[in-house]
């Protein structure tokens, strides 16, 4: 035991957990992740820019028979679909939709599974019980096609209806996670030793035990991002997001169903379907970054 | 597909937006409405090989429902594929009229509502049994049964003496239907209108064949394996093997009552629309039915096929809600003053902002066209060609409005009505392909363009199954909508125009309109030239009152490989099956 | 000594990790010997490089990331040349280990039976049968009671005196000449501890292996221990037979160690207490006498630059001659309340 | 072991319960039903009417719902409005399909991953390793659709190596091996996209593990015993980080289900997946809510079965 | 003068299992133990792995739900206040953990840590905080400076130092220490372990010490009670714990303790085996059918050792 315990110290006081420093290290150690960072950064902020002070949807959406697929040129730098938009337009609305989405879903999934996790990981026993019990059915349940049936039912649905309806289906993974890393982190003595000194269970709760969950929860919360903006894309790839005449990824990519648009306009489908890999890639590679960070045994810096 | 023997249907459909289905089991006709922009038949020579199969894509994004048996099925690809292996008794000629070509021929006792249905001697079924009267028989046993639970037990074929009480059970049988002979029908019906030229009134025009279906209760027939699996059948090929919902192969009926066929046999294969074009320019399939007018541009250029064209028995229409349907009393009660629509100005100003050539050119690749009436040019006799239609003219359309007194008066750039208040016209539109979305914001586009503000009804478009039930429920969100109608071969007005009709959707009536309506099927109406003219003023009238515009008419392309032979789909020399022959082994790529 | 006795010696052994691209040394110019029959026991506070050392031996270190420089005779061979492939051969079969943690050191999947067997495939010729039964016989060595059963069971079914003895059992299977066991009772508790020195000590006496004992337990070495070795920063400061050591220890490292046992103190004294701590590995004090800045009571004067071992009385090493200025501080009435960084 | 297993069945009926009341409640929502296109000029709007009363789609949902669960629990789905057939027969068609396309991915996916997985985590921080985790990351990243049409566009159009409609080639009798072998050949390309997607997970998990699993205690005992490297990685090392993997197996299985929506859809592949977007596209309610049950049921079905596998390959967690 | 007293305690966990994850078992952790605790002294709790030390030692302090049992502070019964993490009893009692690493949030400062205490129990302004903070790390030995670290940036000796300054930091009376030593060095062990001594001396604390080493216990404690299954076996004070054994049970654990020289060490490994072969044998005679422990009886007024009621006169 002695040793056993004293190797994890000299470990990590080999290095300081403490978050920002060490992903940064982490950054300056590892370019890609650097650079995918920073790209994400302009990218998006560039897409925010954009899509709120210089394109007007209606302008783009405005269907121009003259021009349905005009090449990539003068008047349209990426050229234009069917109905004659703009491309680019389109890919810079699409992509502020689908980051809108993403970054709503993973906003209220992460609040909300944070949430719930940490208090069934914390207090344990019947509350846990009963979550745990929703929660497993939540996973089990074949939630693309709920989300398809729900967004079938939805009257007049938005785009806010999509992020609540993708949110309902998508908290449980995370409370999950939150919940089992709770539960290890609030085995730890200094939990107990909160408990000792009169600290009330929900200041432990999210002053003591998530901050030190925080890296795990900064992996999950990249990692996530990534993967509801591919859940959109594959709704509207469906035909199931976001609502028609909204530019979203998932229809540009849709295009491609069509062997002649593949081939021959390309630029209709392809930039759409590179902007997401390349988003997904970076996300990830920003992830494993954090990831690193927030291992002590796979830090490169 | 291209089939020859389709007895006519008679029946109106809604079209969807896009799908070619609701037309494509029409009988053939001779096209005269239009300078043939495609050819009609093939024309492709060199010797034909023996035998060999012929593979026919039906382009179609789902399984097929698999119901072979004319009575039961639903899915109009069903009736496609049946169509290689038909039961059909009669043959229709160019005016889908009946004729004695077919298997069995129909006399008509005008005087006493009666017909007979004589049977030709020797022809036999796919199993080599005999075709008997009793076969003839069954299919109105079927139908009228109770536990039958399809949509062909319906107002017509309660026009058959003793539908109604067979149905009730009250009588064993049905007593309008006396076997005179081992090869004649009598069938007596309520009242007999012009209709039943064109197998309509109630008479059914298919045989099932007794010997194998005779005992099997109603019930459990749709599931039963003679529907589902090994239809017997009296067409050119027999069903061979299934595939359920994704393909059939035929192989020849050596029984076929006008010889043997040419052909080994066929094989009907359910497409994805996504991949049909490639699988057509490498030649893998003879034949493509249902083929999608929107992608015209992805086969114009292959070498490999003769694209073959002909017009459809279809017209999509912009509709206006100027009433309600009373479902009390089962009527329409039009209502002028108190809708939205009610300015004949508004509506035909509506109908003039619609770039509609457009749309047809580009989209559709002029395989569509803007529709000027509500019958079809193909029914030559019965379309009027002289009206002008609502061709596009923002010109006209806003000098219109101007001149009713709907202005733009808060200077928003959108008009408000003649009260001064905003006009927010609701409009209700089928969903469809990516195009069709591109297609109505290009409509509201146009319309905005002259200063109307329309928005889409629930801000989507509308699958087409709520469509029809929001449409005919007069959902009050609902101002104006965009519906097709499949006419099917008997382009009459009734059912959709009349004054007790709940598929009078924009619920218009009045006394000049329903005289025409009831003048065409009305047994006056024998006289040939008589029922064209009220056909010919029902067209006017509705123009004149635009509550229904029409908007488009199209074309039926079926690409054919340049290996095919004896194929033709138009509508008066209409292939024969058996004839049809393969001049290479192989498809041509 | 005579060197027929000698089983294992090691020459000025150096092992080094590397830390961002700088080779730091664990183990700090070692030299030892071990002989057969003998309990040979290095003693050091955690961090000083015991493991690594006994590691290095064995050769079990990632080659990508240490450097051992040094020679480790073996029959005349020098195990820190070898290729992995010739390791093997002696792993197991000559030279054998015992580790700490008896739950993790056996693999949570494999049967009881079949782990000791896998030595057995490899260093032996004997048939499936025989090695069935040696098991059986192995396990009925180590004190298992019922060796058929425990060789069906899996590691978890065990309790933590079983499967220590169970390790045991494997390190012995092949009748090694050198044991090295590192710190095989620190996980276990001490009437178990007991039972397991005691096995310890029964087998060495039946095969006559030569055993080095790791520990930090100076109560563990002085029941088991022939010989004594004290690690100090990588370095070995003091060697002595166990009663010299014991009796008379020299180095003010062992000395403030000794002193530090509560069971040797009278009731009711305070405990003695070295100043500072022990150094990291990247910042050992790499010259002059390691142990110098805890003990800065002492002049500098006192330490030699390079100090080496000195053989005081027979067989009794030890490094630096600081030892003879030591007196404890505590003596000389300093505070216990340090702080040291 | 039988009793756990028993248990966990018993487990599931609420949780089936729960999704059942759920599907039946947003099916009642759907608009339409299918009587609402089934509209001709000459029915009789009183004879549509007539047979929705028939159907029982008048009769309050509540009533609806018990007939649907009761008939449920003697295994009568219904019947499918649009394929006029017991919705048993039809999915059990479709199931089939995707019954075997489930199967060949997931043979595909372990075949890619493993052999991958072990070899990035054998030699981990080689070129190697570092190209096998590039290529894991790409994968995770391109969308599904993305690749299932370039597959489809490159191997199916183009190069005509893949078939690209249906399930089975027709004119071959069922049960030969030709029709085997050609219901193999249509699920190549399905079947590859979805594996290559697949193949992330279980790559990184299986390289993260082996290579933890290289500095832990057993294998320095495995090592210290003196047996052949060759023998470490496959005895311990592999053994046991691959054990966890085929435990995975059952939600491998399930995920694959739940994929099979896009892949079929893009393959225009006649499974499970494609039939449920014709049903919500036609509103075929029995089918809809047959299927999601179904899935619902499969799904709690992995788990379970991935359970028993865990205890069965996991000493330490056997289940009595 | 009992400041303190627990009377028959018990702690059960549920074992669950069977159908729906029923209870179908207790694991008897802490087993019906009764200790009287003096002011200013320490008392140890010895006993191997798993028999219930720690148990005690949270149930004590609130972490564990008691089963049954009674704790009475200062002549209240607190067995149920105890979950009031706010109340006088919490105040008064506090805890060093074992491993103190894991007892401090590696995200907190040192000063963060320290005035954790202080701010839910003692309501001080922020310069009497500090001044506090300052005060305690005076106590501890440790420079000011101290505050701004985070605990890795401290050796084990020396996070085991703030970690009884954070158990001080409310002047408590009593402290349980859950082996505060077993994971140090020696040396460091010993600064420890002469750290506490002063602070008790200096402060008058009571300490329940638990730990599996008897030499420590021996060196901290004036009162031990062995532990076995949950129950205690043999109490007493140190010296006739060590020079009066009388249960077998102690007697075997007290052999198995390596002594610190190697003088006599053959004879010490025959005595091991025969006591064990003792204890193998009169095993049966020492606890009852169910392996259970019995109750304590007297053998002096201080010294009580389980026995059965029949053999009792034999001892
Ligand atoms: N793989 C490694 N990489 C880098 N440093 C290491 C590694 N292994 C050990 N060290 C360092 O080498 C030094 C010696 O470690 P070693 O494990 O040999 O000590 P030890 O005496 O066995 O200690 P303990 O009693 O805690 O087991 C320590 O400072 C340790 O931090
Ligand atoms: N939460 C729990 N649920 C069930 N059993 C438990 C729980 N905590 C402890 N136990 C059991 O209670 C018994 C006593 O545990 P405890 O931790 O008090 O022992 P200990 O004497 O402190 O042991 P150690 O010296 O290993 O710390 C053990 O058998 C343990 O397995
Ligand atoms: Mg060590
Ligand atoms: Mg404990």
């Amino acid at each position: 035991m002695v040793s056993v315990s004293n190797d994890k110290n000299s470990n990590i006081a080999s290095s300081p957990p403490t978050g920002f420093q060490v992903i940064f290290r982490e950054f300056i150690k590892d370019k890609l992740a650097l650079v995918s960072l920073i790209g994400i950064i302009l990218v998006t902020a560039y897409v925010f820019i954009m899509a709120y002070l210089f394109i007007n949807v209606d302008e783009i959406m405005r269907v121009s028979l003259r021009d349905k697929y005009a090449a990539p040129g003068e008047k349209f730098l990426l050229g234009a679909d069917q109905g004659g938009r703009d491309i680019f337009g389109q890919l810079v609305i699409g992509a502020k939709n689908s980051l809108e989405i993403a970054i709503g879903v993973t906003i209220i999934t992460s609040i909300f599974g944070i949430i719930v996790g940490l208090i069934c990981g914390y207090f344990g026993g019947w509350i846990d019980n009963i979550i745990m019990r929703i929660i497993d059915f939540f996973i089990t349940i074949p939630s693309l096609m709920l989300i398809i049936v729900f967004v079938t039912i939805i009257p007049k649905y938005s785009q806010y209806d999509l992020v609540l309806i993708i949110s309902l289906f998508a908290w449980p993974g995370i409370a999950r996670l939150v919940r089992s890393k709770a539960l290890s982190e609030g085995k730890r003595d200094y939990v107990n030793a909160s408990k000792t000194l009169g600290t009330n269970d929900f200041i432990i709760i999210f002053r003591e035990i998530m901050p030190n969950l925080s890296s795990i929860l900064i992996v999950e919360t990249t990692l996530n991002f990534a993967g509801n903006i591919g859940i959109e894309t594959v709704l509207s790839y469906l035909g199931f997001g976001l609502p028609p005449s909204t530019p979203s990824l998932g229809t540009l990519v849709s295009y491609a169903n069509n062997p002649l648009i593949l081939q021959q306009y390309w630029w209709c489908w392809l930039p759409a379907a590179l902007f997401i890999l390349i988003m997904m890639l970076a996300i990830n590679f920003v992830g494993q970054a954090f990831r690193r960070a927030a291992d002590a045994r796979q830090r490169l810096g | 597909g291209g089939n020859t023997e389709k007895p006519a249907d008679t029946t109106e459909k809604p079209a969807d937006s896009e799908t070619t289905t609701e037309t494509t089991e029409t009988p053939e006709e001779t096209d005269t409405a239009s300078d043939a922009l495609f050819d009609l038949a093939v024309t492709h020579d060199g010797d034909a090989i023996s035998g060999g199969m012929l593979k026919v894509a039906m382009v179609k994004d789902e399984p097929f429902a698999g119901i072979f048996l004319a009575e039961l099925y639903e899915d109009a690809y069903d009736a496609d594929i049946m169509a290689y292996a038909s039961n059909s008794l009669f043959e229709a000629d160019g005016n889908f009229m009946l004729s004695d070509e077919g298997i069995a021929t129909l006399e008509v006792d005008q005087d006493n509502n009666k017909v007979l249905v004589k049977i030709r001697e020797g022809v036999k079924w796919s199993d080599g049994n005999p075709l008997t009267i009793e076969d003839v028989m069954l299919p109105y046993l079927i139908i009228g049964h109770k536990d039958y639970t399809g949509v062909r037990y319906d107002t017509q074929f309660k026009n058959i003496i003793g539908a109604e009480e067979y149905n009730a059970g009250t009588a064993d049988t049905i007593s309008g239907l006396k076997k005179l002979d081992e090869t004649t029908l009598e069938i007596s019906f309520k009242t007999l209108s012009p209709s039943i030229f064109y197998g309509g009134d109630g008479l059914w025009t298919y045989a099932a064949p007794a010997h194998q279906i005779g005992d099997i209760p109603v019930a459990e027939l749709v599931e039963n394996d003679a529907v589902r699996k090994n239809p017997v059948t009296l067409g050119a090929f027999k069903f061979d093997k299934i595939v359920p919902g994704e393909s059939v192969q035929f192989v020849k009926n050596e029984h076929y009552w006008k010889g043997e066929p040419k052909l080994d046999g066929v094989i009907v294969q359910v497409v994805p629309s996504s991949s049909i074009s490639v699988a057509i320019g490498s030649g893998e399939y003879d034949i493509v039915s249902s083929f999608n007018a929107t992608k015209m541009p992805e086969i114009e250029n292959y070498e490999n096929i003769t694209i073959l064209g002909r017009p459809e028995l279809y017209y999509s229409y912009l509709g206006f809600k100027v009433g309600k349907y009373d479902y009390e009393n089962s009527k329409v009660v039009t209502d002028f003053e108190g809708s939205k629509m009610g300015d004949v100005k508004l509506r035909q100003a509506l109908g003039y902002a619609l770039d509609i050539e457009a749309v047809s050119e580009i989209y559709y690749n002029n395989l569509r066209e803007r529709a000027n009436s509500l019958i079809p040019p193909v029914f030559e006799s019965f379309y009027n060609a002289e009206l002008k239609g609502y061709t596009y003219d923002p010109d006209k359309a806003m000098s219109i409005l101007d001149e009713a007194g709907y202005v733009d008066v808060d200077g928003d750039g959108l008009r408000e009505d003649p009260n001064g208040e905003k006009l927010e016209i609701r409009l209700a539109a089928m969903s469809g392909d990516a195009t069709q979305e591109d297609i109505i914001s290009y409509y509201l586009q146009n319309w905005k363009d002259v200063g109307l503000n329309v928005t889409l009804t629930t801000g989507r478009l509308i699958e087409f199954n709520s469509f029809y039930d929001k449409v005919q429920a007069d959902d009050p969100e609902i101002d104006i909508f965009m519906g097709a109608w499949g006419t099917g071969t008997n382009p009459s007005p009734s059912g959709l125009y009349g004054a007790a009709d709940q598929y009078n959707f924009s619920r218009y009536t009045s006394d000049e309109l329903e005289g025409y309506v009831v003048g065409i099927d009305s047994p006056q109406a024998f006289d040939a030239e008589w029922r064209a003219e009220q056909f010919k003023a029902f067209q006017e009238h509705i123009e004149e009152m635009a509550t229904t515009i029409p908007m488009q008419f199209r074309y039926e392309i079926v690409p054919v490989n340049k290996r095919v032979k004896n194929y033709s789909i138009d509508y008066s020399e209409p292939t024969e099956l058996h004839e049809i022959e393969l001049v290479s082994e192989n498809p041509v790529k | 000594m005579k060197t027929t006795d000698e089983l294992l010696r090691i020459k000025n052994l150096h092992t080094g990790f590397r830390i961002k691209d700088t080779y730091f040394d664990a183990v700090d110019n070692v030299s030892l010997s071990l002989r057969k029959n003998e309990i040979l026991a290095i003693v050091g506070e955690s961090g000083c490089g015991k493991s690594t050392l006994a590691t290095s031996i064995i050769g079990l270190l990632d080659r990508n990331k240490t450097r051992i420089q040094g020679e480790i005779l073996y029959k005349n061979k020098n195990l820190a040349e070898m290729t992995e492939e010739e390791l093997n051969d002696v792993r197991g079969l000559d030279i054998s280990m015992i580790f700490q943690d008896p739950l993790s050191a056996l693999n949570p999947l494999m049967r009881i039976g079949d782990q000791i067997e896998e030595s057995l495939i490899y260093h032996t010729k004997l048939t499936k049968e025989q090695r069935k039964e040696r098991v059986l016989e192995l396990l009925n060595q180590v004190g298992i009671n019922n060796p058929e059963r425990v060789a069906r069971q899996f590691p978890h079914q065990l309790s933590g005196g079983m499967r220590q003895r169970v390790i045991i059992a494997i390190a012995i299977s092949c009748k090694p000449q050198i044991i090295i066991a590192d710190e095989p009772t620190t996980a276990l508790d001490v009437t178990i501890q007991a039972q397991i020195l005691d096995l310890l000590i029964d087998l060495q006496n039946e095969t006559g292996a030569g055993i080095i004992l790791i520990t930090h337990d100076l109560g563990v070495v002085a029941e088991i221990a022939d010989r004594v070795a004290v690690m100090y920063a990588g370095e070995i400061i003091e060697v002595a037979p166990v009663e010299e050591l014991f009796s008379n220890p020299k180095h003010p490292y062992t000395r403030s160690l000794f002193n530090s046992i509560p069971q040797m103190s009278q009731e009711n004294t305070r405990l003695n207490v070295i100043e500072g701590i022990v150094p990291s590995l990247t910042n050992l004090p790499r010259e002059g006498c390691r142990f110098s800045s805890r003990i800065s009571w002492i002049p500098e004067e006192a330490h030699e630059d390079n100090p080496t071992l000195h053989e005081i009385s027979p067989g009794h090493f030890v490094r630096c001659t600081c030892w003879k200025h030591f007196h404890f501080k505590s003596d000389i009435g300093g505070s216990h309340h340090v702080y040291a960084d | 072991m039988w009793k756990t297993v028993v248990r966990r069945v018993v487990i599931m009926i609420p949780q089936l319960f729960v999704l059942s009341l759920l599907v039946f409640i947003l099916a009642q929502f759907m608009p339409g039903d299918p009587y609402s296109g089934a509209i001709t000029p000459e029915t009789d709007p009183a004879r549509i009417e007539e047979l929705r009363e028939k159907a029982g789609l008048n009769d309050p949902w509540y009533e609806q719902y018990v007939r649907w669960v009761g008939n449920l629990v003697q295994g009568e789905l219904g019947k499918s409005y649009t394929f006029q057939r017991s919705v048993g027969d039809l999915i059990g068609e479709k199931a089939t399909n995707t019954l075997w396309l489930s199967l060949l991915s997931v043979i595909l996916l372990y075949s890619i991953a493993i052999p991958l997985g072990i070899l990035a985590g054998r030699y981990n921080n080689s070129k190697l390793d570092k190209s096998i985790v590039l290529y894991s990351f790409i994968s995770y990243a391109i969308p599904t659709f993305v690749l299932g049409l370039l597959f489809l566009y490159l191997f199916g159009y183009t190069l005509r190596w893949f078939p690209t409609v249906g399930s089975v080639s027709v004119g071959l009798d069922p049960g030969t091996l030709a029709w085997y072998w050609d219901k193999i050949y249509h699920l190549i390309l399905p079947a590859s996209t979805f594996a290559v997607l697949g193949t992330t997970g279980v790559i990184q998990y299986l390289r993260s593990e082996i290579i933890d699993a290289k500095s832990l205690d057993y294998v320095r005992t495995a090592r210290s015993k003196g047996i052949p490297m060759r023998k470490v990685y496959s005895k311990h090392i592999f053994r046991n980080s691959l054990l966890p993997i085929a435990a995975f197996l059952g939600f491998t299985i399930t995920g694959l289900l739940g994929g099979s929506i896009i892949i079929e859809t893009i393959f225009g592949y006649p499974g499970m997946g494609q039939l449920f977007i014709n049903a919500i596209l036609s509103r075929d309610y029995s089918v809809i809510t047959a299927l999601v049950m179904l899935y619902g049921f499969l799904a709690l079905l992995g788990s379970l079965l991935s359970d028993i596998i865990m205890s069965i390959v996991d000493p330490r967690i056997r289940i009595e | 003068m009992m400041f303190m007293q627990i009377d028959n305690l018990k702690v059960h966990y549920p074992v669950r299992g069977g159908f729906f994850n029923r209870v179908i078992d207790h694991v008897h952790a802490v087993d019906g133990i009764s200790m009287e605790f003096e002011k200013g002294k320490a008392y140890g709790l010895v006993g191997e792995s798993g028999c219930g030390k720690s148990t005690t030692g949270k149930s004590i302090i609130g972490l564990e739900k008691i089963t049954s049992g009674k704790i009475i502070y200062e002549g209240e019964d607190v067995t149920n206040k105890r979950r009031d993490r706010k109340s006088a009893y919490n105040r008064d009692i506090q805890m060093i953990f074992q491993d103190s690493h894991s007892a401090m949030n590696p995200r907190k400062r040192v000063q963060d840590i320290l005035a954790e205490p202080i701010r839910n129990f003692l309501s001080l302004s922020p310069q009497e905080e500090r001044k506090r903070i300052n005060e305690l790390l005076a106590i501890v030995g440790m420079p000011e400076d101290a505050k701004l670290k985070y605990p890795h940036e401290f050796s084990g000796g020396q996070k085991q130092r703030l970690g009884i300054a954070r158990a001080i930091a409310t002047n408590p009376k009593v402290i349980i220490a859950d082996e505060p030593v077993s994971a140090l060095d020696l040396s460091v062990q010993a600064q420890v372990l002469n750290f506490m001594k002063d602070i008790q001396n200096e402060y008058g604390l009571t300490y329940l010490f638990i730990s599996h080493d008897l030499g420590v216990v021996k060196h901290m404690c004036e009162h031990i009670s062995i532990m076995y299954k949950g129950r205690f076996v043999e109490t007493g004070n140190t010296k006739e714990i060590f020079e009066n054994p009388q249960h077998i049970y102690t007697k075997r654990l007290l052999s198995a303790i390596p002594e610190v020289s190697p003088i006599g060490r053959i004879e010490r490994k025959r005595e091991r085996v025969n006591v064990e072969t003792h204890y193998q044998k009169e095993h049966n005679l020492s606890f009852d059918e169910k392996g259970r422990v019995f109750d304590l009886v007297p053998v002096t007024e201080t010294h009580f050792v389980a026995a059965s009621p029949t053999i009792k006169e034999v001892i």
